[in-house]
C-alpha cells in the first residue's frame, strides 16, 4: 500500500459518487457537479496507478492534463446549452418531457 | 506517519466533499462545496508529485469551473425568482 | 415508493461498480507493469527540446493529441457563441458594483498576469506551460468581466473568431510545414525543436484564454431580444 | 507521396474548419465545396495505394509507438476513410444547399461540420487508446454543436441529453483506458496485444475492456442505452440526422469493435459476448417496433437507426471463440452492415428532410398525397428502405446473408430469428411511410418542390446502398490485405 494506490482507490469512490449524482440527479448543473467528480476520480486512478510501482510518471500526468482541458471545455459547452435552455424552456431538468417520450408503451 | 495521516486525512475530506458537493439542497451552496473539492484535488495533486496538474486543477478546476457554475446558478436562480414575484404581482 | 427503489437500485449500481473498480486496482497494482514509459521517456528526453518532461510529451511526443484536443476547445467556443446574443455584453447586471470586487481586481490583474507569464515561460524545464498559463490569463478575463469590463473584443465577430482560432492555425502551420522536410508529420526539424515549442505555447496561451473566457460571456442569455429561430425540418 | 495523403487526409478538414470558420455561410459553402474535392481525392488516393501495397503503421512526430502516437492505416481503415468521405461530401453539398444561409448563426455549420469530419478520420486511423478517447469528444463535441445548432427548446434539451450521454459514455471509456496503462504501461492497441500474447493474462483487466466497451455502447445508443438518440436524431437538420446516423454512431461502433477483435479472446467471456449479442437482438425487435409506432417522420427513421445498431452487435458473439472462418464472415457482414446502413440511412435522412421540405410538416400523416408529386425522393426514401429491409441485392441482404452463414456456422441458430424478425419489422416501418404517402386526398395537393440539387444527392446514396450488395466481394477484399508489421512495437 502506497500513497498512490490510495489515491487511486479514492478515485474508485469518487468514480462511484460521480455515477450515482449522474445517475440519480436530475437538475441539469447538478449533473454537471457531478460529472465532474466522476472526471477527478478517472484522473486520480489514472495517475495513481501508475505510480504505484515505480517513481512519477509523466506520460498519465500529460494525459490528464489534456483531460481536464477537454473537461473543461464540455462543462463550459454545458453551461452554455443548459443555460440557453433554461432562458427558452424555463426548466432546470430533462423531466417533465413525457409527451415527447417514446411513443410506444414505457 | 505523519504523511500517511495527511493523506488519509485528505482522501476522507474529497470524498465527503463530493458527496456534499452532490447531496446539498441548496445549490449555491453546492457549488462553493464543489470549489473547495477542487482546492482539495489540487492538494491532492501535490501529494502525487504532479505539480503540473495540481497548478492546472487550481486554476481551472476550482477556479474557472468554480465562477462559471457561480454565475449559471445566480442566473438561474435569479430568473425564476424574478417570475415568481412577477406572478406574485400579477395576483 | 417506486422513487425510493429506484433510489436503491441506482445506489447499488454505483455501490457494486465501486467496489469492482477498488478490487481491480488493488489487483492490477500487485502485479508490475511490463513497459516502463517513464525510463523511455527519461532516456528520450534530450531528443525532445525541452527539460521539463510533461511539456515534452504534451508538445513533443504526443502533440497529436495536444492538437486535437485544442481542437476540442475551439469547437466549445464556436457552439458557445453560435448561442450567444450579441447584447448580452452591456448587460447592467453584470457590472457589479462591489467594492471587494473592485480591490481584487485592481490587485489581482496585474498579479495574475505576471503568474500567467511565469508560468508560460516556466514550462520548458520546470511545473507550468501554456494549459496553466491559459487558465490563469482566462480567469484573469473573468475577474475584469466581472468588475465590469465591457470586452468588446469578444463580441461575436471577426476578431473573436480569429482570436479563436489563432493558436489552433499557428498550431496546424508548424504541424504541416515540418513535413515539407521530409519529416514525418509534426516531426520538429533539429535545432528549432525548443523555438517551435516556445512560439506554439505561447499562442495556445492565448488562444485557451480567449476560448475560455469567449464561453464564459456568451453564457448569459438576456431577455431583450430573442431572435426567431431556425424553422426548417 | 503516402506521406502528403496522410497530411491531406488529417489535416486539411481541420485547416478548412480554421478557414470556414473566419468566413459567412455563403462563402464558407463554396470553401468547402474545395475542400470536399481534396477530401475525396486524398481518401481515394489513400484507399488505392493500401489496396495495392497493404497497410502500415504512420509515426506521428517521427516518434513510436511507445512514446509517441502511430496511426494503423489498414484496409479496413482505408475503407471507412472512404466511407466517410463519400457519406460526408455528400450531407456537405445537401446541407449547403438545405440550410438558410441567412440566419447568422448558421456560418458556424461547416467549422463544426470540418471537426467532425477531422474527428472521424483521427478515430478510422487511431491507434493509441488516448489518442481515440480525443478523438471521440472532438466528434461528440461537435456534433452536439451541430444539434443544438439555432435550436429551440426542444432542439437544446436533445442536444443536452446528448452531451451529458456523450460524456459519460467517454468517461467510462477513459476508466478504462486508465487501468489498460496500469495494467501493460502503454496506450498502444498493437502493444498491449503483443504483451497479452507474451504473458499470461494478467488478472484484473477484464472489467479495462468491460468499461471501455460499455462507455462505446452508450455513445453507440446500444438498447437499452439508446434513449438520448431518437430525439437528438430526430430534431436535428435532416443533413446533419443524416451525418449522426450514418457517421458519428459508427465511430464509436468501430473502437468497440477493434478492441473487442484484438483483445476479446484473451479478456472477455463468453457471457459477455452472448449478453452483448442479446442487447443487440432487443435493440433490433424493439427499436423496430417502436419506429412503426412514431408519428414524425424523422423519429421513424431514428428508431430505426436503433434497430439497425443493433445487428452491429451481433459481431459479439459470433466472434468469441469460434473457428476462424466463421469469424470471418462475422466480422465481414458486420463491415458490410455499417457501409450499407450509413449510405441507406443518410439517403433516407436526406430524402425525409426533402419530403417536410415539400409538405411542411414533420408528421407521418402530412405525407398524403405526397406520391403524386415528389416521386423522385420518396423512390429514394424507398431505394434506402430496400436495403434496410434486407432484399436482395442489395448491401443489407448481402450484410445479413454472411451473418445469417455466421451463426450457423458457430451453431448459434438463435441469431437467425434475430435476423427474420428485425427484416420484417423493417418491412413494416418502411411500408407504413410508402402506404401514407401513397393515400389520396382532395384538400392537399399543394406542395413546395425542393431543388433539384436536393433529390439527387439521397437517390444517388440510395443507389449506392443498393448497389453494395454487386460489389462485396471487392470491397471485402480490401479487408484481407496483408499488413506489414514494421513500426509495430
Amino acid at each position: 500500500m502506497t500513497a498512490s494506490l490510495l489515491y487511486s482507490l479514492a478515485g474508485a469512490m469518487l468514480c462511484g459518487i460521480g455515477l450515482f449524482g449522474l445517475l440519480w440527479l436530475s437538475h441539469l448543473l447538478r449533473k454537471l457537479l457531478a460529472f465532474n467528480i466522476m472526471g477527478s476520480g478517472v484522473f486520480l486512478v489514472m495517475v495513481g496507478l501508475p505510480q504505484h510501482q515505480g517513481g512519477p510518471d509523466p506520460v498519465p500526468q500529460a494525459l490528464v492534463l489534456t483531460g481536464i482541458v477537454v473537461a473543461i471545455a464540455a462543462t463550459a459547452l454545458a453551461v452554455v446549452l443548459i443555460r440557453r435552455y433554461y432562458h427558452l424552456s424555463g426548466m432546470t431538468s430533462l423531466e417533465g418531457e413525457r409527451a415527447s417520450r417514446e411513443g410506444g408503451p414505457e | 506517519m505523519v504523511e500517511w495521516l495527511l493523506d488519509g486525512l485528505l482522501v476522507v475530506a474529497l470524498v465527503v466533499t463530493a458527496v456534499a458537493a452532490l447531496c446539498s439542497r441548496d445549490l449555491f451552496r453546492a457549488v462553493v462545496v464543489f470549489i473547495a473539492f477542487g482546492v482539495l484535488m489540487a492538494v491532492a495533486w501535490v501529494r502525487l508529485h504532479a505539480p503540473d496538474i495540481a497548478l492546472a486543477e487550481a486554476a481551472i478546476g476550482a477556479g474557472l469551473t468554480g465562477v462559471l457554475l457561480l454565475d449559471a446558478v445566480s442566473h438561474l436562480g435569479s430568473k425564476r425568482l424574478r417570475a415568481q414575484q412577477q406572478g406574485d404581482g400579477r395576483q | 415508493m417506486i422513487r425510493s427503489l429506484r433510489a436503491l437500485a441506482i445506489i447499488g449500481v454505483c455501490l457494486a461498480f465501486t467496489g469492482v473498480l477498488a478490487s481491480s486496482i488493488w489487483t492490477i497494482s500487485g502485479n508490475p507493469a511490463p513497459v516502463d514509459l517513464a525510463q523511455l521517456l527519461s532516456e528520450n528526453l534530450d531528443r525532445s527540446g525541452v527539460e521539463h518532461p510533461v511539456t515534452a510529451v504534451l508538445l513533443n511526443f504526443r502533440s497529436y493529441d495536444t492538437l486535437l484536443e485544442i481542437g476540442v476547445l475551439v469547437i466549445a467556443g464556436i457552439a458557445g457563441i453560435s448561442m450567444a446574443k450579441t447584447a448580452s455584453l452591456e448587460d447592467p447586471q453584470l457590472c457589479t458594483s462591489d467594492s471587494l470586487l473592485y480591490a481584487l481586481q485592481r490587485w489581482f490583474v496585474p498579479l495574475m498576469l505576471v503568474l500567467a507569464g511565469y508560468l508560460l515561460w516556466a514550462g520548458a524545464d520546470r511545473p507550468g506551460g501554456a494549459f496553466q498559463a491559459g487558465a490563469v490569463l482566462a480567469a484573469t478575463g473573468v475577474l475584469m468581466r466581472l468588475g465590469g469590463s465591457p470586452m468588446a473584443f469578444l463580441r461575436p465577430g471577426l476578431l473573436l473568431r480569429l482570436g479563436l482560432a489563432l493558436g489552433f492555425t499557428v498550431f496546424l502551420l508548424v504541424a504541416v510545414a515540418s513535413a515539407i522536410g521530409g519529416e514525418a508529420f509534426l516531426a520538429y526539424p533539429p535545432g528549432m525543436t525548443k523555438t517551435l515549442i516556445v512560439v506554439i505555447e505561447s499562442v495556445l496561451t492565448l488562444s485557451i484564454a480567449m476560448v475560455l473566457l469567449a464561453l464564459f460571456v456568451s453564457a448569459p442569455v438576456n431577455d431583450a431580444e430573442d431572435p426567431e429561430e431556425g424553422s426548417s425540418s | 507521396m503516402t506521406l502528403w495523403l496522410m497530411a491531406g487526409l488529417l489535416f486539411t478538414p481541420l485547416a478548412w474548419a480554421v478557414l470556414t470558420l473566419l468566413m459567412n455561410f455563403a462563402w464558407g459553402r463554396l470553401v468547402t465545396w474545395g475542400g470536399i474535392v481534396v477530401q475525396v481525392l486524398v481518401s481515394l488516393g489513400l484507399w488505392l495505394i493500401v489496396s495495392r501495397d497493404g497497410g502500415f503503421y504512420y509515426g506521428l512526430g517521427g516518434w513510436q509507438a511507445p512514446l509517441g502516437i502511430e496511426l494503423r492505416v489498414d484496409g479496413l481503415a482505408v475503407t471507412f476513410v472512404l466511407l466517410t468521405a463519400v457519406v460526408a461530401s455528400a450531407c456537405g453539398l445537401h446541407a449547403g444547399v438545405y440550410i438558410d444561409p441567412d440566419k447568422p448563426w448558421h456560418r458556424y455549420f461547416w467549422p463544426l461540420f470540418w471537426f467532425l469530419w477531422a474527428g472521424l478520420n483521427a478515430v478510422w486511423l487511431g491507434g493509441d487508446l488516448f489518442n481515440l478517447y480525443v478523438g471521440l469528444e472532438l466528434i461528440s463535441l461537435s456534433a452536439v454543436g451541430l444539434v443544438a445548432l439555432g435550436g429551440k427548446a426542444g432542439a437544446l434539451r436533445a442536444s443536452i441529453r446528448y452531451l451529458l450521454a456523450a460524456l459519460l459514455g467517454s468517461l467510462a471509456y477513459l476508466l478504462g483506458v486508465a487501468l489498460i496503462y496500469g495494467q501493460f504501461g502503454t496506450l498502444s492497441i498493437a502493444g498491449v496485444v503483443f504483451r497479452l500474447e507474451e504473458h499470461a493474462v494478467p488478472a484484473g483487466s477484464g472489467l479495462a475492456l468491460a468499461l471501455m466497451v460499455t462507455g462505446l455502447a452508450l455513445k453507440t445508443a446500444l438498447f437499452p442505452l439508446h434513449r438520448w438518440l431518437p430525439p437528438a436524431h430526430g430534431i436535428a437538420k435532416s443533413p446533419v440526422s443524416a451525418l449522426l446516423s450514418a457517421l458519428v454512431v459508427k465511430a464509436s461502433f468501430y473502437i468497440a469493435a477493434r478492441l473487442w477483435l484484438e483483445l476479446g479472446e484473451p479478456l472477455g467471456s463468453l457471457a459477455a459476448a452472448q449478453l452483448v449479442g442479446l442487447l443487440g437482438s432487443a435493440a433490433v425487435v424493439w427499436g423496430s417496433w417502436l419506429a412503426c409506432r412514431q408519428l414524425e417522420l424523422k423519429q421513424v427513421v431514428a428508431y430505426s437507426s436503433v434497430a439497425q445498431i443493433g445487428y452491429l452487435f451481433l459481431l459479439f458473439p459470433l466472434t468469441y471463440s469460434v473457428s476462424e472462418s466463421v469469424s470471418l464472415q462475422a466480422q465481414q457482414g458486420v463491415t458490410l452492415q455499417v457501409i450499407s446502413h450509413a449510405l441507406a440511412k443518410a439517403a433516407m435522412f436526406l430524402a425525409a428532410g426533402n419530403l417536410i421540405l415539400a409538405t411542411g410538416s414533420a408528421r407521418v400523416d402530412a405525407l398524403t398525397g405526397v406520391s403524386r408529386f415528389l416521386p423522385f425522393s420518396l423512390f429514394s426514401f424507398g431505394l434506402a428502405g430496400v436495403s434496410l429491409m434486407s432484399l436482395p441485392p442489395s448491401g443489407g441482404f448481402a450484410a445479413k446473408w454472411l451473418l445469417l452463414q455466421a451463426s450457423l456456422g458457430s451453431g448459434q441458430w438463435w441469431w437467425l430469428l434475430v435476423l427474420l424478425a428485425g427484416g420484417l419489422l423493417s418491412a413494416a416501418y418502411v411500408f407504413r411511410i410508402y402506404r401514407a404517402s401513397f393515400l389520396e386526398s382532395l384538400e392537399t395537393d399543394e406542395f413546395y418542390h425542393p431543388p433539384r440539387s436536393l433529390e439527387v444527392i439521397p437517390m444517388v446514396l440510395a443507389l449506392m446502398a443498393i448497389g453494395l450488395g454487386l460489389v462485396s466481394a471487392e470491397v471485402l477484399s480490401v479487408m484481407a490485405l496483408p499488413f506489414e508489421e514494421e513500426g509495430s512495437p
